[in-house]
């Protein structure tokens, strides 16, 4: 089913200039975070778009700097994190540049997130008719009785059985999976023309999972909305997104078309969270353990490539130790995909290197 | 999101006191100074706090009375030094029979539990519903009014808390395998308590210490103020202010105010202190409400 | 459910008993002999034998303690020698004076510290936040007597903006007819606006030099408790929804925040009666405070049990409502009771 | 060493010192609330302010001097004191009994050689609750007071209870009472028109728990039985204030206030500042450098009279150490009197050295000139007296203002002579108690005489009285004190008086250290003021 959403496109590279269907770009961007041992930068030089109604994958390991990128572009990144660097332009208005009342009225409005832990996403004193109220009025001149119709709807409509009811209920009082559909129809509740979506299905269990996700398509579908899909499970961008962008130690460091991705990917990072699936196929937390190695110190300075110590193909090698890899372009079998490796799409080291 | 290398909490405050958190070695400095001047102040300053001198009665502060004299023309620094040396002093006292008493209990309630654990609970309890005036002025009318019945007072209204947060422990560090394994060896559990489980809760102790030492000095204070407290001719800060009360509505306005001021400063020195240590050693809970 | 209702019952009850068993072994510890100090300088042998028998004191302790309380249980809290009135009586007239300047200060303080903790957490600049932490560590350290003392000097005999030490009202004005017992409300019942004022200009400065104490703790607290707040997941998430900073903050972070005052403001109101002690004796206010202030320095023993006695039973009472509160106020304990 | 004098005018002038720490800053302006309070004080009534604790109501049951006096004003008395003007508006009372004037009794004779008094009464009297006022109520007033064994039976018999003075009280009719003595005794004139000789209304006693015998009425403690004196106990809050109301029943001159508040504070800063601000129409028990303050005010005028109250150390007779009458001597020349008076009593005192305080019925001012400060004279009694580097223990009731201040100034004076004082405090009710029962061995404290020179001398002189809580007893004064008792003519009491004063200057039992003056803090509209032994509000107005 999720195979009819898939469209065949073109690959989006940095140097794409912007066009007219870009909702967003971001250029350059940068987010540091002040610790007691010096900064530390979580989003490095990261530079992509979105055009409209485009689904988006981010993918990478817990700590490869995804959500920080997340909440860097809608300026929610919490201190000690800053942004320090780059262009977060939505539409062509540059976001870094607005005043948080500005920023306010975009966020929720034009662009909403999907949180990945539902349990403590939400006021636990207030109830959840009333906090879906407050995010519609915040943005919709409407009364209180028209933005609680338009509540119920939205509960029915992300299958809350009884929804009029239901908005007098406190959180606690609502499943794990209601509470992300909750969070889902909040998200969505002023049609947004950008979904980021981290992780929005983590914390639930597998059958929850495919029905959450299955509604998030519809909505967004129905929305004509872009989504930008925060995951490290590779398993569930598979059908979903339209072009997947690995991120690696706050970089991206590959980025595909996903059909290309899938058959055959330009990183050896890529390559290792790929096996990770195809061995798994189940959860997700045996996945991270079965790369071996973790990720680099982000208060010491690369020198070279960040996945030399773990990569199966250039640890060890003189290049990869010292060179910082650019972004190279490589024609996979289908189509173009763009990997930050010395040898991109190379799937074996050849002697001489 | 960034993962940083776990440290220690303790080597984290190390580094910062050697950094220098500027507010602490300030009041850390502070303090230093009252206390000196405390100990050895009386003992240098030329005038002896019980020296009488009607011709100089009164007197406003002055290059030779540099705080003034009071009406009988004592030397107000001097009786000023004095007076905080009895205050400090004793609300050190209270500080440490309650933590004695505190660790004593709760390491029995904790260690035997069963009856003897009800019976301290219950007694804490009871203790725990007045409040540590009401207490502190119950214990000076079975005695009499003077430093040692507030004294004993204020510890007995001060124990409960080490008792409780002790007994906690020893419940919670008695569970854990450590424990389990030196008492296979067979150690005693005296032996237990104090060579394994004690060391673990000094550094509570020792903040909360510090973080009741003003208000037992305040109630010290409040105790002598409203005569139950130090007898004259004995120098407390608070018995002091009751006797400069009548001289401070005629004008002569230093007999109330430096005995207040003492204790105002030596009382928010140790607050903002005792509150630094806090975050310091527990930088995750800047506030912990005893009960 | 109600077995959890009977345990606490059961605890309330057994904390009082404690209380007054404590205090009753420890005031008939007394060196002085009660019935010569009811008896009188001059009261002869057979004045002080006859005094002794009627007031039970030549019964063995346990019996004593026994009739205490069964006495006490049937409101007779005895005798008040050094005021000539059943203690009782003097507890009635003396305690709503008390408890409207403890809760006038607990009130003061709590406003004070959300108020000011809101702001220096708010405030981006950390001015306001050392600002805060500054003036609370000095009330934290200020004598409470003290200050009163200060600010009559400052406000009232120099100034002249509130009142002298002179207790609830001014010397020409009658109390208004008793409701509640507490002089503003029932000025303001009865329609006598100008004892209320009168009344409102007495109980400023107390209730401020009351809030002193309170205020630190609580406005520490809320601090505190505000950032930890901020942190939470659900603050990012509002935001997030495209609310403000100011409106999350104001509908959300205080909230949630001022949900862990209760209990520890509940513990201040029973508390405030320690502060009230001084603060009473310096204003003149006649409380419960000053009551037992003078009860003491007069071995007025049966006005001391009974004042410890009360204090227990409020502290166990307002512990009791704290709970009650606290549970109507937060959902998830409220969905629990049911 | 500079001296400072106190301040001078507006006290609360500049004290702007910023000394290291904190701003002080004190504007200016003396009474400056007055202004706010002006118009409340037209139209409150005449207001009371007075540092007292007032414990109980019953005149017959209570001791302490504050309680009497207030009581005392909700009573009438057979007879009353005499009064004279001492300035304009200001009486005081005449503490003499052969100048006692009529009061609720318009004349008496006396006969059976002054062992019988016949009171003929004012006929046709009410109590304030319409009770008759007669002299079945006197009979039965005399006899409870007497009956209840307390401190009312003693004072009124003049300390005469073994046998017991007053042997019976008769009402053969309405308006005349018969009062049988048992020995001739002219002083119980006096304290018939003290408190003690109070008139209750039977009625409201007996509906109220009776006459029981040695056995305080817990419920006249905080109410009055009825009222036959100038005014009627409207409102009591016990330790915070009393309302009184003109007594319309009331056989006398009515009050000249219609009513009176009294508000009772001990607290020396409330008493200074509505003083100051003109709240208190008259104040009443403030310490002497309070007054002295307030003396220099445009917002008050003292009242100052001389009174039966000396400030004296009590040693006890028996020791240990304070049996030694040279030492007992020595301290005596070793305190610096007229510093005490200057510095602590701010000159409301003066000095003399004496069992009977100057202006009471038996005082001889040639046997009891005040002691001098002399050091040297003081040394050399020390070293007469045997003792070595001795330590007095000095008890006191630190409560009671000023106390503290001059026990201290003692424990210096005598440090200098090598006499180590303790100063042991105690809170008031151990004070008195210990006091009482003579369980001291100094004791420092304001003394509350009765002005007849004759049983103030029988109360510190009898051996092995109850009353004589110092334990003095020096040979050959127990036939002096017979004697006494038995004389009833002031002129023939003399020679015996001078006697036993003689007896107890030789011995020096007690070191007197000033007689303080009653002093009251008025406004100056207070028209009439007067005082007495037992305050008579009923006296005082605006």
């Amino acid at each position: 089913m999720i195979e009819d959403n898939v469209k065949t496109i073109t690959l989006d590279s940095p140097d794409k200039p912007a066009d007219e269907d870009t909702l967003l770009e971001v250029r350059g961007l940068r987010t540091e975070f002040r610790t007691t041992r010096g900064r530390v930068a979580a989003v490095r030089d990261v530079s992509f778009n979105i055009r409209r109604g485009q689904r988006l994958a981010i993918v990478g390991e817990s700590g490869s700097g995804k959500s920080a990128m997340a909440m860097s572009i809608v300026g929610l990144i919490q201190p000690p994190g800053r942004v320090t660097g780059g262009e977060i332009l939505l539409n062509g208005t540059d976001l870094r540049g607005m005043t948080d009342r500005e920023l306010s009225a975009v966020r929720g409005s034009r662009i909403s997130l999907v949180f990945q832990d539902p349990m403590s996403a939400f006021d636990p004193i207030r109830t959840i008719g009333a906090q879906l109220v407050e995010s519609i009025r915040a943005h919709q001149p409407v009364s209180n009785r028209v933005a609680r119709r338009q509540a119920a709807d939205l509960l029915g409509e992300v299958g809350v059985a009884n929804a009029a009811n239901r908005l007098a209920d406190y959180p606690h009082q609502y499943s794990g999976g209601m509470r992300q559909r909750v969070l889902i129809a909040m998200a969505l509740a002023n049609s947004p023309e950008l979904v980021i979506a981290d992780e929005p299905t983590t914390a639930l269990d597998v059958t929850t999972q495919a029905q959450v996700l299955e509604m998030l398509d519809r909505l967004v579908t129905d929305r004509g909305a872009a989504l930008m899909l925060i995951t490290h499970n590779l398993g569930i961008v598979a059908g979903f997104c339209d072009s997947v962008k690995v991120m690696y130690a706050g970089q991206l460091i590959e980025e595909s078309d996903s059909r290309a991705l899938f058959a055959s990917a330009a990183h050896p990072y890529s390559r290792e969270l790929l096996k990770c699936v195809l061995r798994t196929d189940r959860r997700q937390e045996g996945l991270l353990s079965t790369i071996p190695g973790t990720l680099p110190d982000p208060t010491e300075a690369f020198q070279g490539c960040s996945f030399e110590p773990r990569c199966p193909l250039g640890k060890g090698n003189a290049t990869c130790q010292s060179v910082e890899p650019s972004l190279h372009t490589v024609q996979g079998p289908q189509g173009i995909q763009l990997a930050k490796c010395h040898f991109a799409g190379q799937h074996e080291l050849k002697e001489n290197q | 999101m960034v993962a940083v290398a776990a440290e220690s909490p303790i080597a984290v405050s190390r580094r910062r006191i050697v950094k220098g958190d500027r507010v602490l070695v300030a009041a850390l400095s502070g303090l230093a100074v009252i206390a000196v001047a405390v100990v050895v102040g009386p003992w240098l300053w030329h005038y002896d706090s019980n020296a009488v001198d009607l011709a100089a009665q009164l007197s406003p502060p002055s290059i030779d009375h540099p705080l003034g004299t009071d009406n009988l023309g004592r030397d107000l620094l001097a009786r000023v030094l004095l007076g905080a040396q009895t205050s400090l002093g004793a609300g050190l006292v209270v500080v440490l029979a309650g933590a004695v008493l505190g660790s004593v209990t709760g390491l029995l309630a904790g260690a035997l539990g069963g009856v003897v654990d009800s019976v301290l609970t219950w007694l804490t309890n009871s203790i725990l519903c007045f409040p540590s005036i009401m207490l502190a002025m119950a214990v000076v009318m079975a005695l009499k009014p003077g430093i040692p019945a507030v004294v004993i007072g204020l510890s007995i209204h001060s124990f409960p808390w080490y008792m409780r947060t002790i007994r906690g422990e020893v419940m919670r560090i008695a569970a854990q395998d450590f424990v389990k394994s030196t008492n296979a060896i067979g150690a005693t559990q005296m032996r237990i308590l104090f060579r394994h489980i004690f060391p673990h809760l000094v550094s509570t102790i020792v903040l909360q210490m510090a973080a009741v030492f003003g208000a037992a000095v305040l109630s010290l204070a409040a105790m002598g103020f409203l005569g139950m407290g130090a007898q004259p001719p004995t120098a407390e800060l608070g018995a002091m202010i009751t006797e400069g009360q009548q001289f401070f509505l005629t004008g002569q306005w230093w007999l109330v105010a430096f005995p207040g001021l003492v204790l105002l400063v030596a009382v928010t020195l140790t607050t903002i202190i005792a509150d630094r240590a806090r975050e310091l050693l527990d930088p995750r809970g800047e506030y912990i409400v005893a009960d | 459910m109600i077995k959890m209702i009977l345990k606490r019952f059961g605890l309330a009850a057994a904390t009082i008993l404690g209380a007054s068993l404590f205090s009753f072994f420890l005031l008939r510890k007394l060196p002085g002999d009660p019935a010569r100090l009811i008896g009188g300088d001059l009261a002869d042998e057979q004045t002080i034998a006859t005094l002794r028998q009627t007031m039970g004191l030549d019964q063995p302790f346990p019996l004593q303690f026994w009739n205490y309380l069964s006495s006490s249980l049937h409101g007779d809290l005895g005798f008040s020698y050094s005021t000539g009135q059943s203690v009782g009586t003097l507890v009635q007239t003396r305690l709503p004076a008390t408890v409207e300047l403890g809760m006038s200060g607990v009130f003061t303080a709590v406003v004070l510290a959300t108020v000011f903790g809101a702001v220096a957490v708010y405030r981006k600049k950390r001015g306001a936040d050392i600002l805060l932490r500054a003036a609370s560590s000095l009330a934290m350290g200020s004598p409470p007597f003290w200050l009163a003392l200060v600010a009559i000097l400052l406000l009232s005999v120099n100034l002249g903006i509130f009142p002298g030490p002179e207790g609830r009202l001014s010397p020409g004005i009658a109390p208004p007819p008793t409701f509640t017992g507490f002089y503003t409300l029932d000025a303001l019942k009865s329609g006598q606006f100008g004892t209320f004022f009168d009344a409102v200009r007495h109980l400023i400065l107390p209730a401020f030099t009351i809030a002193v104490g309170p205020f630190a703790f609580l406005s520490r607290l809320f601090r505190s408790q505000l950032r930890n707040t901020l942190r939470e997941p659900f603050i990012v998430v509002a935001r997030s929804r495209g609310l403000t900073r100011g409106s999350v903050f104001l509908h959300h972070a205080v909230p949630n925040s001022l949900l862990s005052l209760i209990a520890v403001t509940a513990m201040l109101v029973a508390e405030a009666m320690t502060g009230s002690v001084l603060v009473e004796k310096v204003f003149g206010w006649p409380g419960v405070g000053s009551l037992t202030v003078d009860a003491i320095l007069q071995k007025d023993f049966s006005v001391v049990q009974g004042v410890i006695l009360l204090s227990a039973a409020l502290y166990v009472t307002v512990s009791f409502l704290a709970d009650v509160v606290y549970s109507a106020v937060d959902p998830r304990i409220r969905a629990g009771v049911k | 060493m500079t001296r400072h004098k106190p301040p001078r005018g507006p006290i609360w002038h500049r004290t702007a010192l910023g000394v290291t720490l904190v701003l002080f800053a004190t504007a200016a302006s003396a009474c400056s609330n007055s202004g706010a309070t002006g118009s409340a004080a037209a139209s409150r009534p005449f207001t009371v302010n007075w540092a007292a604790n007032i414990t109980s109501l019953d005149p017959a049951f209570t001791c302490p001097g504050d309680e009497n006096s207030f009581a005392s004003n909700f009573y009438g008395r057979l007879v009353k004191l005499s009064t004279r003007e001492i300035s304009p508006g200001v009486t005081a009372a005449v503490p003499d009994p052969s100048k006692v004037e009529p009061d609720f009794a318009t004349k008496w004779d006396v006969s059976d050689g002054g062992k019988t008094y016949t009171f003929t009464l004012q006929p046709g009297k009410k109590f304030a609750n319409g009770d008759p006022l007669d002299a079945a109520a006197v009979k039965y007033s005399i006899e409870r007071t007497v009956k209840m064994g307390a401190c009312g039976a003693t004072s009124l018999q003049l300390g005469l209870t073994k046998p017991a003075l007053i042997s019976s009280v008769e009402a053969p009719d309405p308006t005349t009472v018969v009062l049988r003595l048992t020995q001739a005794y002219p002083g119980i004139l006096y304290s018939l028109a003290q408190s003690r000789g109070s008139i209750y209304d039977p009625k409201e006693i007996e509906a109220n728990g009776g006459v029981q015998p040695n056995t305080p009425n817990q419920w006249l403690q905080s109410h009055t039985a009825s009222s036959s004196g100038p005014y009627v106990l409207a409102e009591y809050v016990p330790g915070n204030h009393a309302t009184l109301e003109r007594n319309p029943n009331y056989y006398g001159t009515p009050a000249l206030e219609p009513t009176v508040r009294v508000n009772f504070t001990t607290s020396v800063p409330t008493l200074q500042v509505q003083a100051q601000s003109g709240e208190a129409d008259v104040t009443l028990g403030l310490p002497p450098q309070a007054v002295n303050n307030l003396s220099t005010q445009s917002c008050c005028k003292v009242v100052t009279a001389e009174s039966p109250t000396p400030v004296t150390v009590s040693m006890n007779y028996q020791g240990p150490l304070t049996d030694n009458a040279k030492f007992r001597e020595a301290l005596t020349y070793a305190v610096p009197y007229s510093d005490i008076i200057k510095k602590v009593a701010y000159g409301y005192g003066d000095s003399y050295y004496g069992p009977v305080i100057p202006g009471m019925a038996g005082y001889n001012q040639a046997l009891e000139p005040a002691r001098s400060f002399d050091p040297g004279k003081a040394k050399q009694l020390l070293a007469e007296s045997g003792v070595s580097s001795p330590t007095l223990d000095l008890m006191i009731n630190p409560t009671t203002p000023g106390v503290s201040e001059i026990a201290t100034l003692l424990q210096s004076a005598w440090q200098q002579i090598g006499v180590t004082v303790n100063i042991d405090a105690k809170p008031p009710a151990d004070f008195t108690t210990l006091f009482n029962q003579g369980k001291y061995q100094s004791a420092l404290l304001y003394e509350n005489s009765i002005p007849i020179g004759a049983y103030e001398l029988r109360k510190k002189l009898t051996c092995d009285s109850a009353s004589n809580n110092q334990h003095i007893c020096i040979p050959g004064t127990m036939p002096l004190l017979d004697q006494l008792n038995n004389t009833a003519d002031p002129a023939a009491q003399q020679p015996i008086i001078d006697a036993l004063v003689h007896k107890w200057l030789e011995n020096s039992p007690t070191i007197i250290l000033y007689r303080a003056q009653f002093t009251a803090v008025v406004r100056p509209n207070v028209k009439h003021f007067a005082y007495a032994p037992n305050f008579r509000l009923a006296d005082w107005s605006r």
